[in-house]
């Protein structure tokens, strides 16, 4: 455990690191980067991929994927649009497409739970059919004119200079790391992650969980959805179109295995800071977006192979200290024989 | 004693079972879409199979180990655009040579991956994911905005699809597709009578027992990424054949597409278990559904990924139904067998 | 991605735009009075940047020849900067370099938007924290955030140029055609199609009917396997119209490689050097398509002026766009709250002319 | 001692973290001896025979083969060298067959599979060991017993020199042992060096040659059988003496808990009726596949009964999952520990209070913590788990302290029947009798047990009645006078007894 510990530290010790090495880079090349302003444009950017990103962290953590959730968000946005677009009060639009959310979530866990389906089929399916369902609805067209309060939430500060989403992200935040790391629910999602027949065995009722996960995710994403509705002020068919591999890329780099059972949310939280001021700055210095990924991409491989070679290295080093010892002994045996 | 249950393995009856949904398929938009069933629908799917399949093949064999490969869709982009831009450059380089390059270019994409992999020992998910942008990166950074097209290569190329090698009646069968299908006949065998192939199987289905039983497990994992990436070459020059203008967002969403075809082929996502032909007759399903909505007259072009999308989980779930009903009763004689042996 | 549009008048009838592209480089000093010709002072220091949908294709680069020509010619000291987002992440990564863009201290930002209204928001804020939005090749439909407009052609006119190609390839017997269009999400595509429908609608077109609008997404693999799904869903089918430059090779190769090409003609906008092959071949006797690297040039140009303060972006305003004469600012006949400069005309390619 | 040894290993030490695993330890094998190896759970039996089939390398120390020192690097290295070696947790490849699993690993067959070879092999293999097991199967889905027999095929299977059984017959039934007894026997004639571990020292005086003892990772003695007496080798492993079989108090009470008549599953057992008192022991018997454990199962609701009735103090009910079965106050300790029965991964305070939860989450449903360490430390001492703190990874406890583990575990859901399967599988003496009398203990409280186990000698001891089942069916009750070791084993063996 204290071994795990440590491990876990040096993890996100390593994130750390590179968190500070790339803000004090960025400070240096771009001086605008350290302004307040520049602070909250990063995370209000991207701010509908990291909230889906917390819920994420627990279906990867229990061992399943969501590749819908972009889907969802496209959904849930244009389910937004369409039913305003149609003299819906946007109040009762936005608690349709929460609900959709649900319904989706609880239609990719229904496969995989109660069926047994991989979830990476179920989501995949999903992925192209909730994208659909948004295109059957909104068609070719671009629906915008919001009201202003619904605009006005997703664009301009709230409290201070912070806006609604930010100061959602934060809250969602601490929720998620009381729910994955102080609650009981947070244990069984480690568990079943592992091993989900021990917990069967248990008398865990793993497919409730699961389910329960997959709504999470369908309402989180459909929530983000609508953020991102009211931040762009206009809503398309591709909306969100092709951020699950942004957001799985940030849960993956925080350190959670793609196997489930381990990982954490500080990891993720690091993770999350780590790409956003990354891609910041690389986006004040005018790198292109292509070279952008690319870099993230290159993190992402790094921040696990440095460790691992390192690794691998010492214990080389080590066997090879011990050998050297074995050989004096040999020496010695075969000389006192 | 020996009857079918026990000469047949459980992979063949997914395969059988995939037969079966193709048919339904078949039968279905038969009824429904006039001329469906035609040599022309059976030319279609074949030739646009062909470059899917043969990245199938390549991810069955990562897939079986219990890793993914993201990248392919990038390998297929970076391969089919280099080897356009050399034989563009060197209009007389035989087709051997082409082939040669793609495949060793692809192959050397997925020896990167497999090194990282397997000797840097991180998770398949993160080394694709990141290799995909990568591999993309630096085909963007190389094709600087550049476009192949169809007049600057030389026209063997263009003309491959174009050709048919045999007819039967209407049915044509084309170069692209005879490629891949010689593929998938080469690696069906590997995978059942290799001692390569089976290691696969075995490290995908308990990569500690594999490890511990002293298994070359970084060499297998190694090679099947560098199969993978050879294949994805080999797709990439079919790539380039097919479609003749490369531009550098050529191939982005290939991985996913092998993918759906590897799970909907009945390949277990958690390695172990699963056939290159399955991968196969997934992407043939795959594409059956997408042709069939396509010509489907009644369905407009915005209902259409809805329902591809309900088809394919359909699909994936009746393949599961189909195969644990056949396991029951598999499994049912011999344990008959065994009771009425004690009275 | 591509998007070709126009408007010229018809194929062979010669170009007559609406604004007058008469070369009259006027004498207009800095400070341009109403109704004179404004030449922007060279030499000021201002770092641009060029936005295209994402990056990785041909149409887009030689936009950027063009503004790279402009930047050079006006001396400008500051940096001419071409970003752009990835294909898959193009609608936020459009956004967020517009956001940053006045972080950075940018004061122009050129943009062929990929993300229609939902970029709005962030071209508000962007000129309301000093930075010009200059559109080109694609507009923000609403036209909120934006200065001005550069358009290759006219929008409206672009219907009837592929209404013409249509009835010049099909002949007045007509018939059965389809659009092969990008995706449903591009605005200028479906500006086009929709003005397209406006004039099939006049009687000198009634012989041609339009069966279907498919979708490629840009894809090469796409567009191709729908080009041959509307071959067989329509039997009847004469024509494949594809006003996206990746649509209509891949249409012209897929007619090509299953040999239809005596049955089904392929029309469109196209790059002439993606093209020729099936030009020549009879397979797309024709297509039309503008020059990008004017369009860059042109918008460097009215970037420039905008960001220099020495044009003012309102309905009259005259510039000089140096080798390609002097335009007008005037409103945009297809966005009502809309501003645009009028390029055009495109060229009409066809055997004779596609391989100059 | 006939001749030179094959195998020797000199001063091997090795340390995992702040584990001293093995301190100096030295072991030779010669040819046609079968060296058993005893020691209590951790002492570093384990660790010896993967240091010696190159899974782990020693930190320092010597190993020579025909007296010349020699590197083991990898498993394959160690095949080669003429090393196999049945571990004691047995690793299948779930998808293989039975007849790739034990061939996959085999070097230098050449490039292509000849699948028709393969099968006849492993079925001559396999009808050495007197075992029916279709080789086309899969290996998914195998009982434990079933697994080990593989594993055994699979040692059997390469020409070895040194054949090292890391407790090959924890899972064993008699008769299987009997089977796996007659082969090393055999192979012992061949002048094969065979180690041998078990923690059943019935077996170990049966078959060994040699015995050695361990303790604490050094070794505490070595000579040959007749030298040793059963009291001493347990002294020497415990540092002190045990009793060996714990003397059952009488404790069953009138109180009928569970009545189960004609319960059956589809496809795996039918028929099979019996009752429970409070206070009681009943003992399940039978042969390796008998199916013993399906009916456990049924019990606790993971593969539901499908026909007959279960009454729980007087109350008929339906359990079709788990948490219906805890309700009534059934716990289920299953026989794959590794697989089934803890999270590796989580501490050892976390797998005691895994299905007891609710217990320690506060209202908002927040673990609380403290209570959660005092359960687990209370365990901890009364089970006497040896490990540093309740903190420590599960996985990281030797196979004797998981198994205290997860009985904690079901111990604190304070179940009235408690079904054991194979709850002193692959643990030690002093702990075995540890068990013992705790199962005693708890039926002096009332609760209910049914105890599977295939260790024969440990059911007679155990319990009050026995049920001996083969293959799927019930074929005898005993009460504890009639239970005799040829009764019950003729039962299990298909001869329908009178009683
Ligand atoms: N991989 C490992 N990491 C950390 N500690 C280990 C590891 N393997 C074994 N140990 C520790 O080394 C000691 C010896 O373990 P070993 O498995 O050799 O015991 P054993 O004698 O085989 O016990 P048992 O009879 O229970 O199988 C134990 O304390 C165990 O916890
Ligand atoms: N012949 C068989 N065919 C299919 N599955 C079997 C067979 N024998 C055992 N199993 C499976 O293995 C598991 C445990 O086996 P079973 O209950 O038969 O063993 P058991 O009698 O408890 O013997 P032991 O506990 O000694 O291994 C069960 O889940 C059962 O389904
Ligand atoms: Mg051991
Ligand atoms: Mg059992």
């Amino acid at each position: 455990m204290k071994a795990k510990l440590r491990r876990l530290l040096s993890w996100e010790g390593l994130l750390l690191a590179i968190l500070v090495l790339v803000a004090a880079v960025n400070a240096n090349l771009a001086p605008a980067y350290v302004s307040l302003n520049n602070q909250i444009n990063l995370f209000q950017l991207s701010i509908e991929k990291i909230i889906v990103a917390l819920v994420m962290t627990f279906i990867i953590i229990n061992g399943e994927i969501d590749l819908s959730v972009a889907s969802v968000m496209g959904l849930a946005a244009c389910i937004v649009a369409v039913l305003f677009d149609r003299g819906v009060p946007m109040e009762w639009a936005i608690v349709v497409a929460l609900l959709a959310g649900v319904l989706c979530g609880a239609f990719n866990g229904f496969w995989v739970a109660y069926v047994g389906l991989p979830s990476l089929a179920v989501t995949l399916a999903g992925m192209i059919g909730f994208r659909g369902v948004a295109r059957i609805l909104i068609e070719d067209r671009s629906i915008g004119g919001f009201p202003a309060w619904f605009t006005a939430l997703g664009q301009q500060p709230l409290i201070g200079p912070f806006p609604f989403s930010l100061i959602l992200f934060a809250l969602l935040f601490t929720l998620a790391l009381i729910v994955l790391q102080y609650s009981g629910v947070g244990r069984l999602v480690y568990v079943i992650g592992h091993n989900a027949a021990v917990a069967r065995y248990s008398g865990i009722d793993v497919p409730r969980l699961k389910l329960g996960l997959f709504i999470a995710s369908g309402l989180v994403a459909a929530l983000a959805g609508v953020l991102l509705a009211a931040r762009l002020g206009a809503v398309r068919g591709n909306t969100a179109d092709g951020f699950e591999l942004d957001i799985i890329t940030m849960v993956l780099l925080g350190g959670v295995s793609i196997f489930g059972g381990t990982g954490n949310l500080a990891g993720v939280g690091l993770s999350i800071l780590v790409i956003l001021n990354l891609r910041n700055g690389m986006s004040l210095l005018n790198v292109t977006g292509n070279v952008q990924t690319g870099v993230v991409g290159m993190l992402l491989i790094l921040s696990v192979l440095l460790p691992n070679l390192a690794q691998m290295a010492r214990e080389r080093w080590q066997r090879r200290a011990v050998q050297r010892k074995e050989v004096q002994t040999g020496v010695e045996t075969s000389v006192s024989s | 004693m020996h009857t079918w249950r026990q000469r047949m393995r459980p992979e063949q009856i997914r395969e059988l079972s995939l037969v079966g949904l193709i048919v339904i398929a078949l039968l279905i938009f038969g009824w429904q879409i006039e001329n469906f069933l035609s040599a022309r629908t059976f030319n279609r799917i074949t030739s646009s199979v062909a470059i899917v399949g043969m990245v199938a093949i390549g991810q069955t064999l990562v897939v079986l180990t219990r890793n993914i490969d993201l990248s392919v869709g990038s390998i297929v982009g970076f391969t089919a655009y280099f080897v356009g831009s050399q034989l563009a450059a060197n209009p007389g380089l035989p087709p051997v040579m082409a082939v040669v390059l793609a495949v060793l270019t692809g192959g050397a994409l997925g020896l990167v991956n497999g090194l990282i992999v397997a000797y840097g020992r991180v998770p398949a998910i993160i080394t694709t994911l990141g290799t995909l942008a990568i591999y993309r990166m630096l085909l963007i950074n190389y094709a600087n905005a550049r476009t192949i097209t169809v007049d600057s290569l030389p026209s063997w190329v263009v003309e491959l699809s174009r050709q048919t090698i045999f007819t039967i009646g209407d049915f044509a069968v084309r170069p692209l597709f005879a490629i891949t299908i010689a593929a998938v006949v080469v690696f069906q065998f590997v995978l059942a009578y290799t001692v390569f192939g089976r290691r696969l199987y075995a490290i995908g289905s308990n990569p500690e027992a594999a490890r511990f039983a002293g298994l070359p497990a970084q060499r297998t994992v190694l090679a099947a990424f560098v199969l993978c990436g050879m294949l994805a070459g080999m797709a990439g020059f079919l790539f380039l054949a097919r479609f003749g203008n490369i531009t550098a967002v050529a191939g982005q969403g290939i991985e996913l597409e092998s993918v759906a075809a590897v799970v909907v082929g009945g390949v277990n996502t958690f390695g172990g278990s699963g056939t290159v032909l399955g991968a196969l007759l997934g992407a043939f399903l795959i594409d059956l559904l997408g042709q069939g909505l396509l010509r489907w007259l009644g369905i407009s072009e915005f209902w259409r990924d809805a329902l591809l999308g309900l088809l394919i989980l359909l699909a994936v779930a009746s393949d599961s139904v189909i195969l644990g009903w056949l396991r029951r009763i598999w499994a049912a004689p011999a344990l008959r067998a065994e009771v009425s042996n004690e009275g | 991605a591509c998007t070709p549009q126009s408007q010229t008048p018809a194929p062979t009838s010669a170009p007559a735009p609406t604004s007058a592209p008469a070369p009259t480089s006027a004498p207009a000093p800095t400070t341009a009075p109403t109704g004179g010709v404004v030449s922007a002072t060279p030499g000021l220091d201002i770092n641009m940047i060029l936005l295209p949908k994402f990056l990785g294709i041909a149409v887009f680069d030689q936009a950027y020849e063009g503004a790279k020509e402009a930047h050079a010619e006006l001396g400008n000291k500051g940096n001419l900067i071409f970003t752009g987002p990835t294909a898959e992440n193009s609608v936020a990564g459009q956004i967020e370099t517009l956001t940053n863009a006045a972080t950075q201290g940018v004061k122009a930002v050129m943009l062929s938007n990929n993300a229609g209204d939902q970029i709005a928001a962030a071209a508000q804020a962007a000129q309301a924290a000093g930075v010009k939005v200059v559109t080109w090749d694609s507009p923000i439909p609403s036209a909120q955030g934006e200065s001005v407009f550069v358009a290759q052609v006219d929008f409206n006119e672009t219907g009837r140029v592929m209404a013409d190609m249509a009835l010049s390839i099909l002949g007045p017997q007509g018939g059965e055609f389809a659009i092969l269009s990008a995706s449903p999400d591009a605005a200028n595509q479906n500006a086009w199609i929709a003005s397209m429908k406006q004039v099939l609608a006049e009687p000198k077109y009634a012989n041609l009917k339009l069966v279907d609008t498919v979708y490629g997404n840009d894809q090469s693999e796409e567009s191709y396997n729908q080009a041959l799904a509307l071959v067989d869903k329509y039997p009847n089918l004469k024509l494949i119209m594809a006003p996206t430059t990746v649509g209509i090779a891949a249409a012209a190769k897929a007619m090509t490689d299953e040999g239809l090409c005596d049955k089904v003609k392929v029309s469109g906008l196209g790059l002439p050097s993606e093209m020729a092959s099936y030009t020549l071949s009879g397979c797309a006797p024709q297509f039309a398509l503008w020059s990008f690297k004017d369009l860059g040039y042109l918008t460097y140009y009215l970037a420039y002026g905008l960001a220099t303060g020495q044009l003012q972006g309102v309905e009259g305003e005259r510039f000089n766009a140096g080798r390609m004469g002097s335009y007008t600012i005037e409103k945009d006949p297809t966005r009502p709250n809309g501003l645009r400069v009028l390029m055009g005309p495109f060229t009409v390619y066809t055997a004779e002319n596609v391989n100059k | 001692m006939q001749g030179a040894p094959v195998l020797e290993m000199r001063d091997i030490s090795r340390r995992f973290g702040s584990t001293q695993a093995l301190a100096g330890v030295s072991l030779r094998l010669y040819p046609g001896e079968v060296h058993a190896l005893l020691g209590e759970n951790g002492a570093g039996k384990s660790t010896l025979i993967k240091i010696m089939t190159g899974v782990h390398q020693p930190d320092s120390g010597q190993i020579l083969l025909d007296g010349r020192p020699v590197r083991i690097g990898s498993t394959l290295e160690a095949q080669r060298l003429g090393i196999a070696a049945i571990y004691q947790e047995p690793l299948m490849y779930p998808d293989l067959n039975v007849a790739e699993n034990i061939f996959i690993a085999h070097a230098g067959r050449g490039p292509l599979v000849d699948w028709g070879k393969m099968y006849r092999e492993a079925e001559a293999i396999l009808a050495q060991l007197d075992v029916r097991l279709d080789v086309r199967q899969p290996a998914r889905g195998l009982s434990v017993a079933a697994q080990q027999t593989v594993e055994i095929a699979k040692a059997l299977s390469l020409q070895v020199r040194v054949l090292i059984m890391d407790e090959p017959t924890a899972a064993l039934s008699a008769h299987e042992v009997e089977q796996l007894f007659a082969i090393v026997r055999r192979l012992r004639a061949q002048g094969v060096a065979i180690l041998f571990i078990s923690h059943r020292l019935e077996e170990v005086f049966d078959i060994a040659d040699r015995i050695t003892v361990f303790r604490d990772g050094r070794l505490i003695s070595s000579a040959p059988r007749a030298d040793v007496t059963v009291e001493q080798a347990i002294r020497d492993m415990a540092g002190r003496s045990v009793e060996q079989l714990f003397p059952r108090r009488h404790t069953v009470r009138d109180e009928v808990l569970v009545q189960v008549r004609d319960l059956g599953r589809q496809g795996a057992f039918h028929g099979v009726s019996f009752d429970v008192r409070a206070g009681e022991v009943l003992g399940f018997a039978g042969l390796v596949g008998a199916r013993r454990t399906d009916v456990g199962l049924a019990l606790f609701g993971i593969a539901p009964a499908d026909q007959g009735t279960i009454t729980i103090a007087g109350q008929p009910v339906r359990i079709t999952n788990p948490r219906q079965a805890m309700r009534h106050g059934i716990a289920y300790v299953s026989e794959d520990r590794r697989g089934l029965g803890l999270s590796l991964p989580m501490s050892i305070a976390a797998n005691i209070t895994l299905p007891t939860l609710r217990r320690y989450l506060n209202p908002l449903g927040l673990l609380r913590r403290p209570a959660e360490t005092d359960t687990a430390e209370e365990f901890r001492r009364r089970l006497a788990i040896r490990a540093p703190s309740v903190e420590v990874e599960v996985g990281k406890l030797s196979g004797g302290n998981q198994q205290k583990v997860m009985l904690s575990k079901w111990l604190n859901t304070r179940p009235r029947l408690l079904i054991l399967d194979e709850p002193t599988r692959g643990i030690d003496v002093g702990a075995k009798a540890e068990v013992h009398q705790m199962i005693d203990d708890l039926a002096a409280e009332g609760i209910a047990i049914i105890l599977i186990s295939s260790d024969l000698p440990e059911v007679l001891a155990m319990s009050d009645r026995v049920l001996v089942m083969r293959e799927g069916r019930q074929m005898a009750v005993f009460t504890r006078h009639e239970a005799t070791q040829e009764r019950v084993l003729a039962a299990a063996m298909g001869q329908r007894d009178a009683a």
